[in-house]
């Protein structure tokens, strides 16, 4: 299949689904139910495999269904049709081995920053003092050493989405969802960010589904950019395999020639899409 | 009805209240010497003042006084406490809620007064047929508060507790309590005043000490200075009370985001 | 005369209650509309409560006790009976029948719980004259306020009181439970006699004085009445009260409600007039156990105003 | 307590609710019919549905009916509006509020019954000395539920809504009132109950008219069946007036972010 | 002043103290009081103006009070010592003549997108009718003509910034306060937006305090580049005028050879200062 034909929208639905398959959107539709009665078909059927250890980027315009496919796997949102397999079974109810890192505001607004990492590995039964030990060590890793007594309201925001950072990585999930994780964050540390990440991928290769609007960032951190068409009826209409060697520098990858064509291919079927969105989302229906 | 804020306030809040207290002081002793207001009614400041002043002074006073507290107290905690599970369990089994509702809902329209009869015959005539009483009161207040309180959380901190791999125990004490706690305490703040109402009410009903027996008694006598000293010391009593509620909910809800402070 | 003002507002505690039942039977039997009266009979929680409500002005006419009229006097409020309803208490003094063997008086109560209606109420002030002639005080036994009806019933039934100084229908209630020893019964005349030597007088019509300066005709209609109603009950049986009262008074037991009305009968008044010994009665029964009223003073003849009720049998047509 | 949820439970609820019924009845039955549960104190069931029957059938009890709902509603609203003004009010003047603060907490201590006297004196003995009654019980579980209602709106929003130019009266049009709904709601819901038993109080301490009338009436010549009867006739219109509060509060809070539904 | 100097960390207090200044920080400092009593000193005396009709960008390490200046000019925090004067005047209470747009969501969760937007028209005193048919067309520019119906949560995390993006243009305020606007947009939409708001800008000269870690976006966009240091006391270590010709189209200045210049230049003080952030969050004061 030639960078082409991806680009035309045919998904590699058969990538990874073999017994290495970690996670399996198959033919998954969400169709919002609103207020009025109506429905909104959100991602129309879908197929996606992410494979063990892979690090898949998710790239679409605003609005496509990216959060959406992050929350069916995760648990929290049920497909309207189609299936949604983790290691082969049939989820239902929350995905146990995920780490979700939100793209809104999730932190416990009644617990210090502190507070917020440590009850994640409460939660996992490691005793009281050790957790707090391992979640001081974890802020620290994410900058915010000198903020683990403040509430996230005393927080600026991107200090809040580094305390969510720490707070999902420290729990050491097999399966990584973020959701803009380094949104908030200006590009130096963004790329600090991105290397404390790859670094932990690389150690023990947790499957990673990841959101985000740069694209020089998802190309530079993943093995493949799977793109999303504009909303409604949201689809798969790209994937693309990033073949560039890893250990990979966050900042010195962008200047490889590989990159740099990779980008321009992903771009030029990026940017249709989103004007095309944008004319949809104007439309008389909503 | 404080927080930090209050501290601030200082002095010039003293004052105020003092000042109110005065006006209103004033206002009844002028109303009732003038006659505007029959004293056979309304008594007189000064009079109910000197009768506080002679009662605090008898033994039996301080004895009904503390049989009005313990029966306050337990209604108090045993009603908040049941509220508070009772809301948390129903709030988290929508099917069992909506089972329940009605039954609920017909039960807290139940005049108080007439349980009194069963609650003597259950439970005797000391302190817990009056705690009982307070108990209905308090359950219900604290209930309907928790209740919703529950089902207000924000569903983005829920989805995330969840991620993070909480269970209902967990998400109940790290979510849905902490979450709940300001509509517990604003719900304890009323039920402070209703607790002891409901201890009141029911020595009045029937009993053989308390405060509630002491106003019925000068009630039946027409003794409304009596009536009123004690009301006067039914006061002060919840004032303590609901100072250590305010006191906990400070302790327990320092995280709440306010205007930041800037120094 | 013409008829001051038609509209009446009258108010009682506790109207089903057999103490007032002359205001019932007056009432059902239509001898206010006779008088040409328009009478709204408020029911409350209590005869205090009642007595507060004729204060205040928002009744004009009260049927309570006697002794809210003392009561009153000893605080320069004008306040008068004007007709007797009845002559007996009607109170019963009475012992668990468990504790039958032990206490044979009221003296013998000496440290036990009695029952009473409220803390400061005549059933109150009633145990309090009886222990006190067999030298008891009030201090040396704890009184415990058990309320009106049921709640009466399930304190003795739970054991939370020993003995109980009551009205009906608790008492015949029971009674009719064995329940209870009866040690002293107000509600016959012979009862009444081995105790206050006399009448004491209970249940009246009552009202302020410049109510009744203001409105003779008026007042005269209603004592009128009343009179009517105690002569009824004066030949009455209790089959004759069941089928005149409402149906709701008798719904819940009629056979307690016979037993009791039968019980009652001769505890009303048959001439509807205080006498000088009933008054004397009743504040010895009243004034020793009340330290403002003690220290009061008050002239007792003002509780009772005769002119109206002595005119009645001559205008009323039986 | 009920939201979309309730519609798609359906049938099941009703057979439920239903089968709690018929096991609370037929357990009163059995009990009574026993005499596990004297019938003195507690009646029996196909007594009191007999009297119910009865009952409905006097035009009396009409009228007794529209009385006692005419308190209640008139109770529920007035005290609800005024707990909602002072509410915001108070919330908004954090001064004031930390002045009234004590005698508003001291006020709603006062035992209800105790202060019948003085609304009669000053209401009188129609509807309005149980309005009276009913309100000092719906105002305050209003008032401290909106004051803390207000006091809870979201920093960012606040600020937001004030940078959009919002000034006083706006924030309590589209920020405060919106934010606290849930709050009063909530607090509505457990009011409904109590505006009831204000009303059959006031009128069992003193009224010529009213279900509270009827209910102390049986009770005073042991009309277990008639008090049972009484309350039922209560329940059944408490669960009427709070659908209503319900149905209203569906139509308010139809913004509350739910766990998203998908079809 | 050269660029060097700027970059020393030299602040360009006298820019457009004329009457021209619309917004004026003067030695503002901000520190916070903390619940445990302490304070932290987030912003040390700083002094920033805004000339009439300028477009004023901020960046800044994540954390280093970049929010927390907006608030001042705002008047949502006082600031600890210092004034903050608007157009002349010290600034008490809300400043009344700015828009603001904050970094955290503030929709209000009860209105629907188009009564979130028509209900700041309403309060300029709008029509009913009128107010909804501007908030509907403000909505169709930012790309969601057919969300108008929905609440807040029914929207993606893009889709609700837009929607608050419309709520502060619709209101056309003298003075635009925006803390990371297009942060969860995709870069296609960013630039659609970006050129939304330079034509808006262009056609009556609003000033402009834009809060970005984009530093392409802030070159792009702005007329001034305003580079602030890691906290805590935090200052402003420089100050860049973007001498780009306008009017600008968002994509294809980037590629002008001044543009390259100014990013290398700016780059260069921002880089390291993030890395001091990142080694001073870290230590024990918190
Ligand atoms: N609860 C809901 N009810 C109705 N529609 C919804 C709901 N949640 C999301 N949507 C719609 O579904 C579509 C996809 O939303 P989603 O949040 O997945 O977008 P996204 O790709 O994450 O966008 P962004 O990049 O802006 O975060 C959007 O058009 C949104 O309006
Ligand atoms: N209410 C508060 N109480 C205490 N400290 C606060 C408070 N608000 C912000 N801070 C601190 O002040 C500093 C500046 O915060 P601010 O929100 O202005 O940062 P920012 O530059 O906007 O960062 P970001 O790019 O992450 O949004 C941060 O270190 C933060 O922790
Ligand atoms: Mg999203
Ligand atoms: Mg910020």
């Amino acid at each position: 299949m030639t960078t082409l034909e991806r680009a035309r929208g045919i998904p590699t639905s058969l990538v990874g689904q073999s017994e290495q398959t970690v996670a399996l959107l198959h033919d998954v539709a969400i169709t919002y139910h609103l207020a009025d009665g109506s429905f909104y078909e959100a991602v129309a059927p879908t197929t996606l495999a992410i494979a063990e250890g892979e690090f898949v980027a998710l790239v679409g315009p605003t609005g496509c269904g990216k959060s959406t496919l992050l929350n069916v796997v995760a648990g929290l949102v049920a497909p309207s049709s189609g299936t949604c397999l983790i290691h082969g079974d049939r989820l239902s109810g929350i995905n146990g081995q995920a780490g979700y890192l939100f793209q809104a505001e999730a932190l416990m607004p009644w617990k210090t920053a502190l507070a917020n990492v440590a009850v994640g590995l409460e939660v996992q039964g490691l005793p009281r003092d050790e957790a707090t030990e391992r979640a001081r060590s974890w802020l620290g890793k994410v900058g915010l050493g000198a903020f683990l007594q403040r509430y996230p309201h005393q927080l600026s925001g991107g200090q809040r989405k580094r305390v969510g950072l720490a707070q999902v990585l420290a729990r050491d999930p097999r399966m990584l969802l973020m959701d803009e994780p380094f949104g908030p964050l200006d590009a130096q540390t963004r790329a600090i960010m991105g290397d404390l990440l790859l670094g932990l991928w690389q150690a023990d290769r947790k499957a990673v589904l990841f959101v985000t609007h740069d694209l020089e960032e998802a190309i530079a951190l993943a093995d493949r950019v799977v793109i999303m068409s504009a909303g409604p009826n949201a689809s798969i209409i790209g994937d693309f395999p990033i073949d560039l060697a890893r250990p990979r520098d966050a900042h010195e990858v962008r200047l490889q020639p590989a990159f740099v064509e990779t980008h321009r291919a992903i771009w030029q079927v990026l940017k249709e899409e989103v004007l095309k969105g944008y004319a949809q989302a104007n439309e008389a229906k909503a | 009805m404080k927080r930090n804020g209050e501290r601030r306030l200082g002095l010039g809040l003293t004052a105020w209240r003092l000042g109110v207290l005065a006006l209103v002081l004033g206002g009844w002793h002028v109303l009732t010497a003038t006659g505007v207001l029959q004293p056979f009614f309304f008594s007189k400041p000064l009079d109910v003042a000197l009768r506080v002043v002679r009662d605090v002074q008898l033994p039996r006073f301080w004895s009904d006084l503390g049989i009005t507290l313990t029966e306050t107290a337990l209604a108090f905690v045993i009603g908040s406490v049941l509220g508070i599970l009772c809301g948390f369990a129903l709030a988290r089994h929508p099917f069992a809620s909506a089972v329940c509702d009605p039954y609920l809902k017909a039960f807290n329209a139940m005049p108080r007064v007439v349980l009194a009869p069963i609650f003597a015959l259950w439970l005797g005539l000391g302190i817990w047929s009056k705690v009982a009483l307070g108990v209905t009161l308090v359950f219900f207040i604290v209930f309907f508060n928790v209740y919703q309180g529950v089902r207000e959380v924000s569903p983005t901190i829920l989805a995330n507790a969840r991620m993070l791999g909480m269970k209902e125990r967990e998400l109940f004490r790290h979510v849905y309590l902490p979450s709940a706690l300001s509509w517990m305490f604003s719900s304890l703040h009323t039920s402070v005043g209703f607790a002891l109402v409901g201890a009141v009410v029911g020595e009045y009903l029937g009993s053989a000490a308390g405060l509630g027996y002491r106003i019925h008694q000068a009630e039946s006598v027409f003794d409304v200075t009596g009536v009123f000293a004690g009301m006067v010391v039914l006061a002060i009593v919840v004032l303590i009370i609901d100072a250590l509620v305010g006191w906990v909910e400070e302790r327990l809800l320092v995280w709440r985001p306010q205007a930041a402070t800037t120094a | 005369g013409t008829l001051e003002r038609k509209d009446v507002k009258l108010g009682v505690g506790g109207k089903a209650l057999l103490y007032y039942l002359p205001l019932t039977i007056a009432e059902r039997r239509g001898y206010f509309k006779e008088q040409g009266l328009n009478v709204e009979i408020n029911d409350f929680g209590g005869g205090s409560q009642s007595l507060q409500a004729l204060v205040g002005g928002s009744v004009d006419v009260v049927t309570g006790a006697y002794e809210h009229t003392i009561r009153m006097q000893a605080r320069g409020q004008d306040i008068r009976a004007v007709t007797e309803l009845g002559r007996f208490p009607g109170i019963v003094l009475a012992v668990r029948a468990s504790l039958a063997d032990k206490v044979k008086k009221p003296g013998d109560l000496k440290g036990m719980k009695i029952g009473v209606t409220a803390p400061g109420s005549s059933t109150n002030f009633f145990a309090n004259f009886l222990l006190a002639r067999d030298g008891v005080q009030p201090e040396d036994v704890s009184f415990i306020g058990v309320g009106g009806g049921a709640s009466a019933v399930a304190a003795m039934r739970q054991g939370g009181i020993d003995a109980i100084s009551h009205l009906e229908p608790v008492i015949t209630r029971l009674e009719l439970d064995k329940a209870i020893s009866v040690l002293a019964d107000t509600r016959s005349e012979e009862g009444t006699r081995a105790i206050f030597g006399g009448a004491n007088p209970a249940a009246v019509v009552y009202l302020r004085q410049d109510f009744a300066q203001k409105n003779p005709n008026t007042t005269q209609a209603i004592v009128n009445a009343f009179y009517k109603a105690l002569k009824w009950l004066e030949k009455a049986t209790p089959d004759a009260v069941s089928a005149t009262v409402p149906e709701e008074f008798y719904l819940g037991d009629k056979e307690l409600y016979l037993e009791a009305v039968r019980k009652s009968l001769s505890m009303y008044s048959r001439s509807g007039i205080v006498s000088e010994a009933g008054m004397a009665s009743a504040r010895d029964m009243l004034v020793p156990f009340d330290k403002e009223l003690k220290a009061a003073s008050f002239d007792l003849k003002r509780t009772f105003d005769s002119t109206f009720i002595e005119k009645a049998p001559g205008i009323v047509k039986l």
